[in-house]
């Protein structure tokens, strides 16, 4: 788009960039986005309206999810590690098993460096023992879940970095 | 036993009405739910809710271990299935009890028999129900099926044995057309599905689609709760339901739920279920039986004053039905549309934001629906976002009141068939409950002729 | 004569209420409303809208001339006044009745005589309803003050004749207090209001709130539809009503019920109308009557089946009342919640946006509100935004229903007090129903004190 | 479009360049936009209506408010004039009579000067004629009112500038 000098004849604006912010904007969910290039500036600014975003809430009183794992807080959905790029997901619903058998060792710990198809965990779901395997080799960053834990479909269960 | 903690294996609507049910019963409930159902309002009422899966159904709501597991890791006690998905599976049901889980459901046995067409039929003969009358079987002859024709009455159709979507199906109307249509249809028949075997039946040209609620205790004890009309369909699909049904009098009702109760006595039938028949010319055909809760099982509600939904649940832990037949007295009239998230015009589904959801209020308004302003309606599911059921002294009165309710419901943001109902609440025939099966498939041509 | 067109001349809830009772009666509406409400849920519905005036209510919903002009131009047949504003108006009722406008409300003479205090009891004890007993008047001497005291038994309550505002007034236990007690509230009230006359009644230490509902024809049938408990209040205002009561036995209900209706009969009273009763040790006493609807007339009508609204237009247009008293039958329970825009524990009005209203819905579950996401409450009027009304086949099963009900209420920007009603319904008393008239301000004060 | 020089004569600003921001402003769903270069700044603004003003919008198969008043939609009120500042507007619910008495000419018509307290019309309600009078002297610019028509409180009647 025409980038033009200041000059006599008035504001050079770059409508292509501001185009391109307020999808950014808009895409990113944010409200506001400002730049600013030498005497150049540009802000552009979205109220973020009630009803777009769900903005339902229970009521103070409606009964506080108890929640259906005793699991330390780190570990339920959405919290920590269920953004992370390197998150391993749980693909099903059932019980974590960080070791082959009862006092053995843990298969990883953080730290560990670990093959694309090493096994991280077992989740246990209707007597099967499911090995839950590394989709990628790396390194393990922090393993999410306790031993004996239930965990949700889609629960993040060991970040591999 | 006691049932102290249900697992509500559902979504939608039918999900926040088992919830209410329970909680209204001092149960906990569990909600299990696909990622695409985290924001839904049972999930977020349940006590517990566990994500079970992605999106599509097939690996969420119909994810049997998964499904399981977590009513093992939450401690539930029984599981309730509602309808759709896994409730008429019986090897769910099945794999429920051998898990030491109570299933708020018929005997696997009696949701295998009455999910098998040929076996449903043979059962209900024998149990005493009307079947449409006909063969039995292949016609072999044209004196067969003259003999045959005969005893049932003109018009008769004719199916193909191994058939299906209409071909090779004739309907003959007298008796001298019968050898040449009956040609006709082996020749389609063996053209089709390699197989010319046909067989006739008697021909039900505009019939009512007419419903029992039946209740059993398994042991022996069963209860008829009147009907329902769930005439007005759309492809097969209920579009608005009444009860009682108009054309059906107080001694029909008597006799008819009297045979469905003792058949459902006889088969020591537990739970809930609903027997269909079609309704002709002052006679029932059996067609089939539904081994669940019915979406439109709270017209019932409303006229009988009983929670069907507690009945299940009060059954399943073992208790006998709450009340005797004699006991049970049909007051008034109800009527429920079934509101969707579709073009009230060519039915394109319309997921999407909801950005306001006003539901009617008032006397004797019910509104079932888990949608709220800032629901965003999922695109995987079936469209169906909202039960309006309409309570009235008379079938009158209860319309009129539907009436301003369905003025009153504003949901922005998608299409809904709300507008479609406050059509069809103003059409005479409608109002004069003179419909059929046929009559709202007609009725929506011409609408769109005229629109 | 048939009403056509009912100028509604009220706001919220109550408006909204006649507005649906009209259109399921087949009868427009027009809406009158202030500058404030223009947005309201009632006047979006109505045929017809007029705006009256400006914010407060002596320039709007007060205003006679403009709301006898809306009714004109908008070509109105009927007027109906909701509760407050004008409702108990006798001047409004009879300017309304001179401009050939049917008065959906009682005759004006009745209107009068029930809104003064002494011509109400007066009127009360001619027509045979029990009255607090006293001395009737001015009691000259402390033996006569003996005299009735030991006639209505102790405790007794000395009033000054001139008094108000708790000054003057003596609790007498016993008899040897009596002479100095007399003694002191007559110098106090002589202090107080310059005049040293007192009166003796019966003293109700701890009594309940029981109002009967009755409906006449106007000439002489009358029935009554049960009492309602109204004992929960707060500086009285009425908090959470029941019917039936918790301690009114069916004997009770069926001898008191015939006597308020025997008086609505000889007094040959037309259109609604709630007789309210102080009621302690299995004793009645007149406290005044109510000559509109109430805001609690729908457990009524949850209980009754009847539409209260529905019959008061009904009697206005000149028909007889709908059905006999043989013909009315009580069945199970109902209990309204009101939900005020108010700080749940300070009972600060909290007007202003509201961000989502999620309204309980599902089986017998009612709510009476012109609220939806988006409404911005006013802060010039009343603070109830909300009725929530819920039935049940017990008290027990109503209450369970009534818990989960409040579970599921949002209201979303401003505080509301059904955090209230959710401790409320947890009460051991309350299940028990177990509360008086002070019950419900004790309760609060010792929440508040272990809050 | 004006492409002026920066100088002694004024503001230089680009009315196309504020048009676009503001169509793009729309298109986007934002709620500002600011731009500046150097000395220059355009702020766009848009007041995002969604829950701060009330979204509610009856179905739209709600039956359609029958107005009222058979009254051309120029005396609607809300309409034309309501936020004129010389708006006269009506303190009662009645009906309007531009004149005395029928027949006879009406109290004021467009061009008309009047002077504070002049009568500009009668609205009878309940068979009371209250004179409407001028609130300010002036030149009436336009009667918003016919002869016979109800009016509702706050309704423009008529403009006085």
């Amino acid at each position: 788009m025409a980038d033009t000098t200041r000059g006599a004849e008035g504001m050079k604006v770059d409508p292509g960039l501001v185009r391109q912010l307020a999808e950014l904007l808009t895409d990113s969910d944010l409200s506001e986005i400002e730049v600013q290039d030498g005497a150049r500036r540009i802000v552009v600014k979205r109220t973020v309206a009630a009803p777009a975003a769900p903005v339902y809430a229970p009521a103070p009183q409606a009964p506080a999810h108890a929640p259906a794992f005793p699991a330390p807080a780190s570990a339920a959905p959405g919290d920590v590690g269920a953004n992370h790029p390197g998150a391993v997901k749980s693909p099903m619903v059932g019980t974590v098993y960080l070791s082959a058998e009862p006092g053995a060792k843990h298969f990883v710990g953080p730290g560990d460096k670990v093959s694309q198809g090493d096994t991280l965990l077992i989740i246990e779901a209707m007597k099967v023992m499911n090995p839950i395997t590394a989709p990628r080799s790396g390194t393990v960053a922090q393993v999410l879940v306790d031993n004996g834990q239930p965990v949700e479909y889609d629960q993040p269960l060991v970040i591999v970095e | 036993m006691t049932i102290k903690k249900v697992l509500i294996a559902n979504r939608g609507e039918i999900a926040l009405r088992i919830h209410r049910a329970c909680h209204e019963m001092g149960i906990k409930t569990v909600a299990v739910h696909s990622t695409a159902d985290t924001d839904a309002m049972h999930v977020r009422l349940a006590d517990e809710a566990v994500c079970i899966g992605p999106p599509p159904a097939a690996d969420s709501y119909l994810n049997i271990p998964n499904i399981i597991s977590a009513a093992e890791i939450a401690h539930a006690d029984a599981i309730h299935p509602g309808y759709g998905f896994l409730s008429e599976n019986a090897r769910f049901a099945e794999i429920v009890e051998l898990h030491n889980i109570i299933w708020i459901g018929p005997k696997p046995e009696h949701i295998r028999i009455m999910g098998d067409k040929v076996e449903a039929k043979r059962t209900a003969a024998r149990l005493g129900l009307p079947l449409v009358p006909g063969s039995d079987g292949p016609v072999e002859s044209i004196a067969e099926a003259k003999a045959i024709a005969a005893e049932t009455g003109y018009p008769v159709i004719i199916k193909a044995a191994s058939g299906g979507g209409g071909r090779g199906m004739k309907v003959v109307q007298t008796e001298d057309q019968l050898e040449v249509l009956m040609m006709q249809a082996g020749s389609e028949a063996k053209a089709a599905f390699g197989d010319a075997t046909v067989y006739i039946e008697k021909y039900l040209g505009n019939p009512r689609h007419i419903e029992f609620q039946v209740f059993g205790d398994g042991q022996g004890q069963a209860i008829h709760l009147g009907e329902r009309d769930c005439s007005l369909q759309r492809r097969h699909q209920k579009v608005l339901e009444e009860a009682p049904s108009p054309v059906i009098t107080p001694e029909e009702r008597d006799r008819m739920g009297g045979i469905v109760a003792k058949a459902m006595s006889d088969m020591e039938y537990r739970g809930a279920g609903t027997i269909e028949f079609l309704y002709e010319n002052d006679e029932f055909y059996f067609i089939e039986m539904n081994t669940r809760l019915q979406v439109e099982h709270p017209v019932t509600e409303m006229i009988t004053g009983m929670d069907l939904v507690r009945e299940q649940i009060r059954i399943a832990s073992g208790e006998t039905l709450s009340c005797r037949q004699d006991q049970i007295e049909l007051r008034g009239h109800a009527i429920e549309c079934r509101i969707n998230a579709e073009d009230p015009q060519t039915f394109a589904p319309s997921p999407g934001l909801v950005k306001n959801f006003v539901a009617p209020g008032g006397m004797h308004v019910r509104v079932d629906s888990g949608l709220y302003g800032g629901y965003r309606i999922p695109p995987y599911y079936d469209s169906m976002i909202a039960k309006l059921i309409v309570y009235g002294t008379t079938r009158e009165r209860c319309i009129m009141r539907l009436k301003r309710a369905l003025e009153e419901f504003v949901v922005e943001g998608v299409k809904t068939t709300i507008p479609l109902h406050q059509k069809l609440v103003k059409d005479p025939e409608f109002l004069a409950g003179d419909y059929t099966i046929k009559w709202l498939e007609n009725w929506l041509a011409q609408t769109d002729e005229q629109g």
